[in-house]
């Protein structure tokens, strides 16, 4: 075999790359350049962001097709790319913590190899490759929950994450299992999508593809398979939470996506659209029922996070199409999640508090902070001008595209769960712009890196809705990737 | 004839409005006291000028070979609602309009000099001719109305300014209840006079008068015959229209607003509550006098309502005290009567006498009615009350208002050879020669009128001084009060003379009217016995009066009280449309449908807090869930598809 | 005597049942990782009879377990790690005390 | 187009009063400008549908255009709006705390009405509806008063409610809008002259828009809304609210409800006139025993906009031209009520009528515009009300089925109980003996509350007096709404 294989998957390498720079740096520079890491790496995983956006898609097909690279793939990874970067910038004060602060080129690599597993599990076109890309975004991610050794919370999280963690990926490997069994001795997935299109329906497929949709929606934290999220979010660091709520869930949901339309496009119809459509009510409407009662900024981020990836799968239903709203969705998510963590990460930094009750009156004393944190909550629930607006009608747009009347209702449950979120989005706002009472946290001025994401995700909401060119991106990407969208 | 002076007549009034409404504040009471009024003597010079054309101009424009035209002097477009209903404002010049004329601007401007020493002392003097001017120029504006639905926006406009002027001591309570009673009655009426006119234009779309009154056949073709509950809707339209009428004119059971508007400057009630605005509705269903001929039963309702509120009025009017009250029942009934000869006039009748007859007695009772109440206004201005139990034997202190009264309430009880004569008995014979019924009827009315009026007069003027003449003794007013008193009495002594028939008749065709003695003679016994039985009651001082009223409490109480009728209609809005419906839907949207959708929300946060047990905090919980979730998802499908 | 592919899947049922049950009723991590193998162990048993009887040809089934018990070491290593971590701080390694965070 | 520029430079400034002002007036000459550049070219025999028209690529993929374009009515619309920012700034001119944040709001709520009257293309047009919804949140949150945080929630809550289901409308529209093959766009024109959503689709469609727009439009039972956060408001976004934001519903009615889904139009209608026909009367009579001025004038609010909704869906040209000029006379006096309310409030720190009395004595001025504003809202000639409703009536009353005459009848009635509830007030608070001692003291208008209100009246009294130029334009303007709703039988 030759090695020039390799150069396909350029992504992949400078993330390695990247990866080993760090690890070296970490290991044999002296105590006085250690401050110099958070800064050397955020740099040059920015300039590696700006590369993977860069560069061309060498789009082929190598190892006999177990993996691929085309532009849609490129496109997702440069789109998480973007939300490492902002996590990195928004926890550079966290990493700088005493407790902290000796370990810290542990939290860099760690996040760093679990970008490299979920970009395989983005370009995986093989059940192995997947499965490998999967375990490695997840493992590490324990380590990364259980990150402050001195908060018992984070150590709580870190066992429910990963007991659940193992088990849903045994569930998975037991799905697959079946699945194997029907797939004609191959794992490829060209070859078990055609075995399936030629296959019968047996419970077999059913029962395989059920414990599919368990095992990926654990990741994506689709209900009934999301209850560990609330506890690890709340448990784990911040700067942890926020790359959890959005990165992972981004590659898990294109992942989804891929393993769902190309391998058992064949059955959608009479199999898992509907597996799906029950999941995905459940998603919406269980998330936004919970985020209701929270008090705590990072459990209430985690529901609303829960409901956000039931419209994120909405793109599911809808084909390639839907694959195009759902990656604008994913990245107007990723800004506007972030926007908002970053406020919250900041606040906490600060002054160590979390609860919503803490952010009455913000705006007396923050009043910028509150601007973010206000436009954020907006974006998030989907009102105009600002981007998550958009992306909410892209995605309800796409999936009435197909004119069955089930979507229409799926969507109109969609539409009127906005409005829950919506009130509970509103809470925050409230709470920072109408309760009466003086502020109860003082003015602060925020870090620079916290003050740059911040801005980053501003500009984010502000523009990429009024400015399509995200949109049209993404668009493109799945159009020369697998061809006519509508 | 040229548009200048039409556009003038309602130009001026209006201009007066706005500059005495806006820049009133401003100037001294003075100044607009004088621009008030010689703004109004104009404004009368101009409508005799205009009248007197017409009558005796012979132009051919307005007479052809003895038969009066109606002219449309313009007619501009103002609001189009289709092709055909087209909104205009314009200036109708016909007999009745020019008799109308006439009688507007003279007694306004008697009213404005009158009013100049009346109202001098009261604050927002300026405010106050503001108004009158405004009142002016809508109801000039609805006798010149070229249209239906002009006169119905003229109509709204008189509605309006009679409201502000009866509440405009807006200090008092009473004076604003007064108000919104008049308004809200009269805005009640209105909305029948609306329906009216939709189901009439609905079949026979246009709004212009003449259109309407010449093509009454067609209008008649147009509605096909058809008919809603029983009645053709034409008979609906007319008496809807006539609604409307009511409302204006005070008739049953709608004329509760009139008695209360006297909470109004005098000068006010002379004007609008007896002169002009009330009989508005006599005007309108002698404006679509051809078209009521089509429908005989709209005819025949006119004439019930008439008679009853006319008999009502007469009764009531016996047993009031506050001699504005006396006055405004009085003026009731006698509308009353000229609806009645409206409503027994038929082309067959003596060329349609009642037409006739009913505009003569609107054209006497204006200036005779005008005098009672100014002599009222000296009165009250003499003694500062309202009840003739605060006056008597006041002849002696001021004679010219004694003498003026008196001719006064000779002409309204209709004795020779007083104006009221000579329109009152035109109108008895009409209704004779309809049905003797009829005739009886109104004239027992007419006796109770002569009664009711000469009480007032005896009570006032004879009877005994009232002790507290001592302290402050009563005088005539001043002259800008007494010259208008003059004015009217002598109108009312000689307008009696006029050959009427000459110049207003329902078809325009002139004939002389002559006096019909078997007629003449039993109206003028009738009033003759009761002055006289009025006069053995009332001339001095004794108790017959209390004995009488002892004799009957309940019926004198009931005719006190107006027969209960305010309380009945209190009884109604109060109680039911108040407390009963407006209650009741405010409650139905607190409770009912702002609950339901508080609901939705309280719902939604009692699901968020049943369902909270899932996130019990225990990893093995949440694997179940899972577990259990993802065989739930296979099973379900397997069982819908295999 | 040859036995049919049933023979061979009915005990790796058992051991998932097993696992699931185990994972669900017992209060030490560390069975309920024990448990968990379990689970694992039966998914690579299926693949593993999968490709021997119904795809002899090939080896992918073979393959993918060796790779899934590689990764199965790995998950226990990090979940042994994170439970010590726990005995450290709750002092035992009952799951019912880490229930802090709820609702 | 313009419009639009100046008013969103408008939300960008920075709320130093005079800026604000500037911003304002410069929109009012704009749009008058506007309406005269516009009666000039449709006098010049300019017949197109939409004037000003221009159309920018903003999400190719879906055909979503920024397209702007202008009739007769939106023209009137923008007028109207233009004119009551103008006296909305002027009305909250001691607006604390933050006034800044409140102007920069506000510019965003009027940039939102702006937008929509002038877009052309469903998107935008969904976009800019929501634009101007969001602000109301915190415009009543923050500067409100009474119950504020919940009218707000429940406001922006339920009107987010009928947005939901306005969405699911238009995006059916979207993709049954054009026919097979054809290429999927979002302008209502070209829509429209497809006219190929085929009438099972449309009677569903139908339902949800006009449910959704209905909303806004305070239309029963779904009004509950607009008492609550009417109240709660300050002036000036009451008054910018109940005079345009309530309009936008009516508007959108027929805009895209009517006009694109004639034939569920024509077969649906008599759901919705039942439902308005209520509103009409219902408002009128929960009116009559509020305690509270801005409650009692929310209600009239439901009943004028059902009015509104009421004559539109009677579907004939003189009806629906009286529909829209229900709007104009509704949106100028209603505005012309909040401001007054609002600096009465400002003076005597109630609203409750039962707390004041004789107001003529002690602010004559503000007595006096509040009678005239009382008269234009029980529809006396010479103000507008009169006109707008005896078109509706008239109107209305040509339908050729009894079943419609009936409720117009019904409808007529409201004129009565406005009187009545109206001169409840006038003689309450207004006239009669004054109530509370230490009003006596209290100051008449000031110099920028005279402005702002007679602003008002003399629009109020301009339609009244020469109604026949805007009829004029708006009936032209109706044209191809009339013909597809012809078009269909």
């Amino acid at each position: 075999m030759d090695y020039s294989q390799f150069g396909a998957m350029l992504p992949e390498l400078i993330i390695l790359g990247l990866f080993l720079i760090v690890f070296l740096f970490d290991t044999f520079c002296g105590e006085g350049q250690k401050k110099m890491l958070t800064p050397f790496t955020t740099i040059l995983f920015g300039l590696a962001t700006v590369a993977i956006w860069l560069i061309p898609s060498s789009g082929e097909a190598i190892f006999g097709g177990m993996y691929v690279d085309d532009t849609a793939c490129k496109a997702m990874k440069a789109i998480l790319n973007i939300g490492v970067f902002i996590v990195f910038l928004q926890s550079a004060k966290w990493t700088e913590s005493d407790e902290v602060a000796i370990r810290k080129g542990e939290f860099y690599e760690l996040i760093l190899v679990t970008l490299f597993g979920m970009y395989l599990m983005i370009s995986a076109r093989h059940f192995l490759l997947f499965i490998i890309g999967l375990e490695s975004a997840s493992l590490p991610l324990a380590a990364l929950v259980a990150f402050n050794k001195k908060h018992y919370e984070s150590h709580e999280a870190a066992v429910k994450y990963i007991l659940t963690a193992v088990f849903s990926s045994a569930i998975l490997m037991a799905g697959l299992s079946y699945i194997y069994a029907l797939s004609g001795g191959s794992l490829y997935f060209g070859d078990i999508a055609e075995a399936i299109a030629s296959g019968s329906r047996s419970g077999l497929l059913i029962v395989g593809l059920a414990f599919l949709i368990a095992g990926i929606g654990f990741k994506l934290s689709l209900v009934p398979f999301h209850l560990w999220t609330a506890d690890v979010y709340q448990g784990a660091p911040t700067a942890i939470t926020s790359y959890l709520s959005v990165v992972s869930k981004g590659a898990a949901a294109y992942a989804f996506f891929i393993i769902f339309v190309q391998v058992f496009g064949a059955v959608y119809s009479d199999l898992w659209e509907w597996m799906m459509y029950a999941v995905i009510i459940l998603t919406i409407t269980v998330g936004n029922l919970f985020a209701m009662r929270q008090k705590n900024m990072k459990r209430f981020m985690a529901f609303s996070s829960i409901s956000q990836a039931g419209y994120i799968m909405l793109g599911v239903m809808a084909g390639n199409f839907g694959l195009a709203s759902m990656m604008f969705y994913i990245f107007v998510y990723i800004v506007s999640n972030l926007g908002a963590f970053a406020v919250i990460s900041a606040i906490e930094n600060k002054t160590g508090k979390l609860s919503m009750d803490d952010y009455d009156g913000l705006h007396k004393t923050n009043p910028w902070l509150s601007f973010a944190m206000t436009l954020a909550m907006f974006s998030l629930a989907g009102i105009p001008p600002f981007a998550g607006f958009f992306s909410k009608i892209l995605i309800f747009t796409s999936v009435t595209s197909t004119g069955s009347m089930a979507l229409y209702m799926l969507v109109l449950i969609a539409l009127i769960n906005t409005i829950i979120s919506l009130y509970y989005y509103l809470l925050v706002v409230k709470a920072i712009w109408i309760k009466p009472g003086d502020a109860k946290v003082e003015a602060f001025r925020s870090s620079t890196g916290e003050r740059i994401a911040i801005w980053l995700c501003v500009a984010g909401i502000v523009f990429f809705g009024l400015v399509p060119y995200i949109y049209d991106y993404c668009y493109d990407a799945v159009k020369t990737a697998y061809g006519l969208l509508i | 004839m040229g548009i200048t002076l039409p556009i003038l007549i309602l130009a001026i009034p209006f201009t007066m409005f706005l500059v005495l409404g806006i820049g009133g504040v401003k100037m001294p009471r003075k100044v607009a006291g004088v621009i008030g009024i010689l703004a109004n003597a104009s404004l009368l010079a101009i409508c005799y000028t205009v009248a007197f054309r017409y009558f005796f101009s012979g132009d051919t424009q307005f007479i052809v070979d003895g038969v009066r035209q109606q002219l449309q002097v313009f007619d501009v477009t103002w609001l189009a609602f289709t092709e055909r209903l087209v909104v205009k404002i314009g200036f109708l010049l016909d007999p009745i309009c020019a008799m109308m004329l006439v009688v507007i601007s003279t007694i306004s401007f008697m009213v404005h000099l009158y009013s100049w020493g009346y109202m001098e002392h009261e604050p927002g003097f300026q405010r106050y001719y503001a108004f009158l001017a405004l009142f002016t120029f809508s109801m000039l504006g609805l006798v010149v109305a070229t249209n239906i639905f002009q006169m119905y926006i003229f109509w709204e406009l008189v509605g309006v300014s009679s409201f502000l002027l009866i509440g405009f001591f807006y200090k008092l309570p009473s004076a604003v209840s007064a108000s919104k009673k008049a308004f809200i009655v009269t805005r009640f009426a209105d909305l029948g006079m609306l329906l009216g006119i939709l189901v009439l234009t609905f079949y026979f779309p246009t709004f212009n008068f003449i259109d309407i009154t010449h093509n009454t056949g067609n209008v008649l073709a147009s509605t096909g015959g058809a008919t809603f509950l029983g009645a053709s809707v034409l008979t609906w339209a007319l008496v809807l229209i006539f609604t409307g009428g009511m409302g204006k004119s005070a008739m049953m059971p709608l004329h509760i607003w009139l008695p209360d508007a006297m909470e109004g400057p005098t000068p006010v009630s002379a004007l609008i509550h007896a002169a002009t605005m009330v009989v508005a509705g006599v005007y309108l269903v002698a404006r679509m006098f051809p078209l009521y001929l089509v429908e005989e039963a709209s005819l025949q309702f006119i004439t019930w309502v008439g008679a009853i509120t006319a008999f009502y009025a007469a009764v009531v009017a016996c047993c009031q005290i506050d001699i504005k009250r006396i006055l405004a029942f009085s003026t009731i009934s006698q509308i009353a009567f000229m609806m009645v000869s409206l409503g027994v006039a038929r082309p067959d009748i003596h060329e349609g006498l009642g037409y006739m007859a009913s505009m003569f007695h609107l054209f006497t009772h204006a200036m005779f009615k005008a005098l009672l109440f100014l002599g009222a206004g000296a009165l009250i201005h003499a003694v500062h009350s309202n009840n003739y139990t605060a006056m008597g034997g006041l002849r002696k202190y001021m004679p010219i208002t004694h003498w003026t009264f008196l001719i006064g309430c000779l002409a309204i009880a209709g004795i020779w050879p007083f104006s009221g004569f000579f329109s009152k008995d035109e109108m008895l014979s009409a209704m004779f020669s309809y049905s003797p019924f009829w005739g009886y009827w109104m004239t027992m009315v007419a006796g109770l009128t002569a009664f009711y009026m000469f009480r007032m007069y005896f009570l006032v003027f004879w009877w005994e001084e009232n002790p507290h003449y001592k302290e402050h003794k009563p005088h005539d007013a001043p002259w800008q009060m007494s010259v208008p008193l003059l004015i009217l009495a002598a109108v009312s002594c000689v307008a009696g003379f006029i050959p009427f028939g000459h110049f207003v008749t329902w078809n325009g065709e002139p004939y002389d009217i002559h006096i019909n003695g078997q007629v003449a003679a039993t109206s003028l016994t009738v009033a003759i016995i009761a002055i006289a039985f009025a006069g053995w009651l009332y001339w001095k001082k004794n108790d017959k009066p209390s004995l009488m009223r002892q004799a009957l409490p309940a019926l004198w109480t009931a005719a006190h009280r107006r027969f209960y009728w305010d309380e009945i209609y209190l009884f109604v809005t109060r109680k039911i449309i108040f407390g009963g419906i407006c209650k009741g839907i405010a409650w139905f949207d607190r409770h009912v449908i702002d609950a339901t959708m508080d609901a939705f929300a309280s719902m939604t946060q009692f699901l968020s807090v049943k369902i909270k047990g899932m996130q019990s905090g225990s990893v093995q919980t949440y694997v179940v869930w899972y577990f259990l979730g993802a065989l739930v998802l296979a099973a379900i499908t397997w069982i819908c598809i295999l | 005597m040859d036995l049919s592919m049933l023979w061979y899947l009915v005990p790796s049922v058992i051991m998932f049942t097993a696992g699931v049950f185990g994972f669900i009723t017992r209060r030490n991590m560390i069975a309920m990782l024990i448990s968990l193998e379990l689970i694992l162990n039966s998914a690579d048993l299926n693949f593993v009879i999968f490709n021997r009887f119904l795809f002899p040809g090939q080896m992918e089934g073979m393959i993918f377990t060796l790779f899934a018990i590689a990764i199965a070491a790995a998950e226990t290593a990090v979940a042994i790690a994170i439970i010590i971590n726990i005995y450290r701080s709750l002092g035992n390694t009952d799951i019912n005390s880490a229930k802090e965070m709820r609702h | 187009m313009m419009i639009g520029l100046a008013c969103c430079s408008n939300s960008n400034m920075k709320s130093i009063r005079g800026v604000m002002v500037a911003g304002s007036t410069v929109l009012l000459a704009m749009s008058i400008w506007l309406v005269v550049d516009f009666l000039g070219l449709r006098a010049a025999g300019d017949a197109s549908e939409m004037l000003y028209t221009g159309s920018w690529m903003w999400y190719a993929p879906l055909n979503i255009h920024l397209a702007v374009g202008v009739d007769g009515i939106s023209v009137l619309m923008l007028l109207l709006s233009s004119i009551i920012v103008f006296a909305g700034t002027f009305a909250s001119w001691k607006i604390d705390p933050l006034p800044k944040n409140f102007f920069l709001w506000f510019c965003l709520l009027s940039t939102g009405v702006f937008g929509f009257f002038i877009s052309i293309d469903m998107f935008t047009m969904f976009m800019f509806y929501e634009v101007a919804l969001i602000p109301m949140y915190l415009l009543i949150g923050v500067w409100g008063t009474g119950r504020k945080e919940y009218s707000a929630m429940k406001l922006t809550l339920m009107l987010m409610g009928g947005s939901a289901f306005l969405m699911l409308g238009l995006l059916g529209i979207y993709w049954h809008g054009t026919p097979e093959g054809g290429v999927h766009t979002w302008n209502i024109l070209e829509i429209s002259h497809n006219a190929s959503i085929d009438p099972s689709w449309q009677y569903l469609l139908f339902c949800f828009t006009f449910v959704g727009f209905g909303v806004l439009g305070a239309m029963f039972p779904f009004h509950t809304w607009s008492p609550d956060g009417h109240a709660c408001a300050p002036t000036a976004v009451s008054m910018l609210h109940a005079g345009v934001l309530m309009k936008l519903g009516g508007y959108g009615c027929f805009r895209i409800a009517i006009f694109l889904l004639p034939a569920a139009a024509q077969e649906l209608a008599w759901i919705f006139i039942i439902l308005t026909g209520i509103s009409v009367v219902y408002g009128a009579f929960s009116a009559c025993v509020q305690t509270d001025l801005k409650y009692i004038n929310a209600y009239s609010s439901v009943s004028h906009c059902g009015m509104v909704l009421f004559a539109i869906l009677m579907l004939n040209e003189t009806a629906m031209t009286g529909g829209i000029l229900q709007m104009l006379s509704h949106g100028l006096m209603t505005a012309l009520f909040f401001a007054l309310i609002g600096m009465i409030y400002g003076r005597t720190h109630t609203r409750d009528i039962r707390e004041m009395g004789g107001m003529m004595q002690i602010m004559p001025y503000l007595g006096v515009c509040y009678m005239i504003a009382g008269f234009a809202s029980l529809g006396l000639p010479g103000l507008s009300g009169f006109v707008a409703e005896m078109t509706i009536f008239f109107g209305a009353f040509e339908h050729s089925e009894l079943f419609y005459r009936i409720f117009v009848i019904a409808g007529t009635s409201s004129i009565v109980i406005t009187a009545v509830y109206i001169l409840r007030v006038v003689g309450k608070v207004i006239l009669g003996p004054v109530q509370n001692d230490h009003h006596r003291e209290l100051t008449d208008a000031s110099w920028w509350e005279r402005l702002a209100t007679v602003s008002l009246i003399v629009c109020l009294a301009g339609i009244g007096f020469f109604p026949n130029w805007l009829n004029e334009t708006i009936r032209t303007s109706f044209m191809p709404i009339i013909d597809a709703l012809n078009s269909v039988f």
